[in-house]
């Protein structure tokens, strides 16, 4: 725990892609839900692994091989600690949460998913934790259920819960923060009931990850999914915790080099996990640059960066609720940094290109959440979201530009 | 405001959008088609009756943001009265008009409006959205989306 | 083509890390099957695309997601002009080859391989194009078979192929050049004979893209796969090429954003090719630098790497040649930049870790070969392999430092 | 010659993998463990021929680099006559030895030989393999792979 709030003003200035402009504005990059940018440090991390010790991994016994398996085990090991898993070997590396996801849903689920059996998901997940789970029920015969959420305010209804778990669910998959919403999902409560009833249990904290403290002990959950690039660390960069005993005991998902333990013409054997998902070349500088994103995100500290989030959400909602005809999404308390809204009679998609056009990026549109956008009677929103670089003057920023919007398309 | 944004949101667009005009669903047995943007969920639904080959009405119904409603609006004024072949000409210099700004104004008239659409990129699948729907329409199919390029 | 030989010298000095001491000797980097170094312009591209235009690609109308998803389109673009494809949406993005073969594997295997089908491969195949048809051989019931090898040599015995392309056989996935043996397979004729009989076609083009010109209406097959990390591009890029008759018949491989038109809580529709395959964020910047690395290969000549690759080694199979009690692998016409051997009494890992601490990074083992290995008669094998910006000194100093080994190990 | 190879190759270590002793499959009952690494390829085979608690007799067979020939070559040498336990207790300490390069000469006599081999991480998994298998065989378990940590 960090005691010390950092100096954020210094933060920004390790952020190269901050100090331009855009269509003659300072550029406000409140996109930061779709992804991050990159320290410098970061940069550095993988600009030095290529012009020092590039070259592939495991296989090599030569000097810039060892040096590149030790700096791909050295991420594995840097990521273990940053989640609090048991060991290294809980960590696979992927593209990303999406490729996370999928993993399960493929070798988990070949193993144990079958007709009758129950995928339980909530209302407010994104497309990377519905389509891959779509898919295995169409291969498995298996069925989807949903928990609901509240309305407007986006959290989930934890009354019914427990009815849903009944005795097909095999897996509750769920997010921990909403991409959407900005609900902050509470995940621990949610594997110690799934927990109960024996139901495995998959976190996306694609939006939690490098955001606020993840503790895979204290959260108690099987699996748990997040994305480098949207944590300082660069695209490519993805990782699935899974629980000793759950990984163990799943057939490979993609096959190939390095994750095999011997091969024959007609049969093959795998290596122990992690590797048995590392089907392949993995992406090596990915993993260098997301060592560094975490080591910086470390030096933060998740808990300063998170209480930051909030405190941008919360002048976000109190300056916006005072436009007139907006309609905001979310929890009044404990947002998360990511605010949705509509304004009135203004398509999301015009707000975000006047927006832009004052050097403020954000994202309209549906956000990769469809099911949801239909649940709450919409076809897409506007959307801000923070990290830690982002100020309070940004804010500021946008709210006013939102005004000015407003006034254009009245005019 | 910048001159690229009065551009892309011309008076008549604002107009248009604001007040679309052949938005409605018609009564009677019409040609349906419904065009999809599945980067924002948008979809409009274009209605078509033919007599013979002419467009003898055009209507829409649905949602989506000021460009391809003012467009969907600007499409259906102009080409009702005109046949098939007249509405496939319009749309490939329609096409032509959004994606490069260059403009027949002798063709186009008020459309040419659209011309500011080339300067972003990512909005010109909201301009042709409605016309792909309407020829879709015209070819029988009864839906598209915008995802071939445009 | 390009007429004029490139001045390789001055290539050489485009990549840094080559510049640098290994246990006081100057680097000789021989490890190019494995990957290949990465020159400053590619380093640049991927440092420039953080530094200033760095978002998430199609989901975004602001300007720094235009230019992002400008950049990684440009790629795929790219990408179809440098293997002739018809249009950029038969280029669909992967990690590396691995995952371009198990996309095949999945998606494709799916719906076109049943039980009692068979899947044609060839001896020497490396594991990333076994695997992936063990496991949907496992999944489908069909069974597997090798066209075989003549021996030492490393050639494919072509003479019994056609009996093998029986009315079971699906697909035939094969080599372009052996990582293992340096072999060039006559992919072209390979094509036309299994087009003839209606067999849908797979080339690993894993050790022959950027190293030789791979043109795939001129080879005609129906997939390719390549890593970009192997032709001077990042760690991450990878590329499966499919004929758009087949990629259109092919449900998705993984589910999430980005490669959904519509979806509901219990069912979705797929976009278009190529972002069917793509599911979640991509490698963003890995597209971007593997759009430099094929510029700057593009620049040198695929046809003149060619030469140089196949003069190095032909220097090298010379060389080699005289030392006593060496064993030598593949053609010894028309060989590949690829060089496996064995010094009698020395284990290939004893000899690479020698010639290490010479500063030549050798690789030993297997090089994900296993069957071949056995189908061989030996465990392992040392390889020396070779880019265009190695130098015929170093085949000079590979051959002094395997007289030294050879003389440690007698002494 | 860089000092690290001749630490790496010693004397012992280069004659034991010329001349490997109880190298052969013996005659009769003997429990046998396989070790293999993925890494390389290479397996030994050790044969074991326990009295009750002592290893009466230990000889292997198989392929492998110089590293892993002496090693197996040096640890049958060791270990005949011993206890399982003190089979075991051997077994910690090289293991600890060829990691960290700590030895302990009186406890390991002529097997500090492999004291070089921490400088090699990636040969450490040669070293110890032979290692495994022997404890996979006391164990009655037969066969083992490198992969876990050394
Ligand atoms: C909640 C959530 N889950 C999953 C994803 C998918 O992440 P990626 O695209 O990096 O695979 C995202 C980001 O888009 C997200 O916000
Ligand atoms: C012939 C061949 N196929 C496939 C691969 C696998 O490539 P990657 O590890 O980049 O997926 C390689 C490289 O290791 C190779 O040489
Ligand atoms: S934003 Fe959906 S059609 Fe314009
Ligand atoms: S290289 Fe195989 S055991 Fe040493």
């Amino acid at each position: 725990m960090s005691v010390q709030p950092p100096n954020w003003d210094t933060l920004r200035a390790d952020f190269p892609i901050l100090a331009q402009q855009v269509h003659g504005h300072p550029l406000v990059y409140l996109d930061n839900a779709a992804t991050s940018q990159k320290p410098r440090a970061v940069l550095e991390a993988m600009d030095q692994f290529y012009r020092r010790d590039n070259s592939n991994v495991h296989r090599g016994i030569h000097e810039l091989s060892r040096r590149s398996t030790e700096a791909f085990e050295a991420a594995r090991e840097r990521t273990a600690s940053f989640l609090n898993a048991r060991e290294p070997a809980e960590i696979v590396f992927t593209r990303g949460t999406t490729e996370a996801i999928n993993l399960v849903a493929y070798a988990w689920g070949a193993r144990h998913v079958h007709a009758g059996d129950t995928i339980l998901l909530t209302e407010m997940e994104h497309h990377s934790n519905i389509v891959p789970w779509q898919l295995l029920a169409a291969r498995s015969g298996a069925k989807l259920a949903y928990a609901p959420i509240t309305g407007d305010d986006g959290l989930l209804d934890l009354r019914g819960l427990d009815n849903l778990f009944d005795s097909t669910v095999k897996i509750f998959a769920f997010t921990h923060v909403s991409n959407t919403l900005g609900t902050v999902n509470p995940v621990a409560d949610l594997c110690a009931r799934a927990r109960r009833r024996g139901i495995v249990t998959l976190v996306d904290a694609a939006q939690s990850a490098g955001h606020r403290p993840v503790d895979v002990a204290e959260i108690g959950c099987d699996f748990l999914a997040f994305s480098g690039h949207k944590l300082c660390g660069p695209t490519g960069s993805g990782v699935l915790y899974g629980r000793r005993e759950r990984l163990d005991d799943m057939p490979p998902f993609q096959g190939g080099g390095d994750m095999i333990s011997n091969v024959d013409y007609f049969q093959s054997s795998w290596k122990e996990i992690p590797h048995k998902f590392e089907a392949g070349t993995p992406d090596i500088a990915a993993a260098a640059g997301l060592r560094a994103a975490l080591d910086y995100i470390g030096a933060v500290g998740c808990d300063n960066i998170a209480r930051h989030d909030e405190e941008l959400a919360a002048l976000a909602l109190e300056k916006l609720s005072r436009l007139p005809g907006i309609r905001l999404f979310g929890p009044r308390q404990g947002h998360a940094g990511v605010v949705s809204f509509l304004l009135r009679d203004i398509h999301a998609h015009d707000v975000v290109t006047v927006a832009d056009q004052f050097g403020v990026a954000l994202r309209g549109g549906h956000h990769c959440n469809q099911p949801l956008m239909k649940r709450l009677g919409v076809e897409s929103t506007a959307r801000a979201s923070f990290y830690f670089y982002n100020t309070a003057a940004e804010v500021d920023r946008l709210a006013e530009v939102l005004l000015e919007i407003q006034k254009f398309f009245a005019a | 405001m910048a001159d690229d944004l009065n551009e892309l949101y011309q008076q008549v667009i604002l107009d248009h959008c604001r007040k679309p005009r052949n938005f409605r669903v018609p009564a009677g047995a019409y040609r349906t088609a419904e065009g999809r943007n599945p980067l924002c969920g948008d979809s409009f639904t274009l209605y078509l009756q033919l007599e013979g080959d002419v467009l003898h009405d055009i209507s829409f119904q649905g949602s989506g943001c000021c460009i391809s409603k003012a467009s969907a609006s600007m499409m259906t004024d102009l080409l009702k009265g005109k046949t098939a072949a007249q509405a496939q000409q319009y749309f490939s210099q329609f096409q032509t008009l959004v994606t490069t700004g260059a403009m027949d104004e002798e063709a186009m008239g008020k459309l040419c409006a659209f011309a500011g659409v080339h300067h972003f990129p990512m909005r010109v699948k909201c301009a042709i959205l409605p016309w792909h729907a309407m020829l879709a329409g015209l070819k029988g199919e009864n839906s598209v989306t915008t995802e071939q390029k445009p």
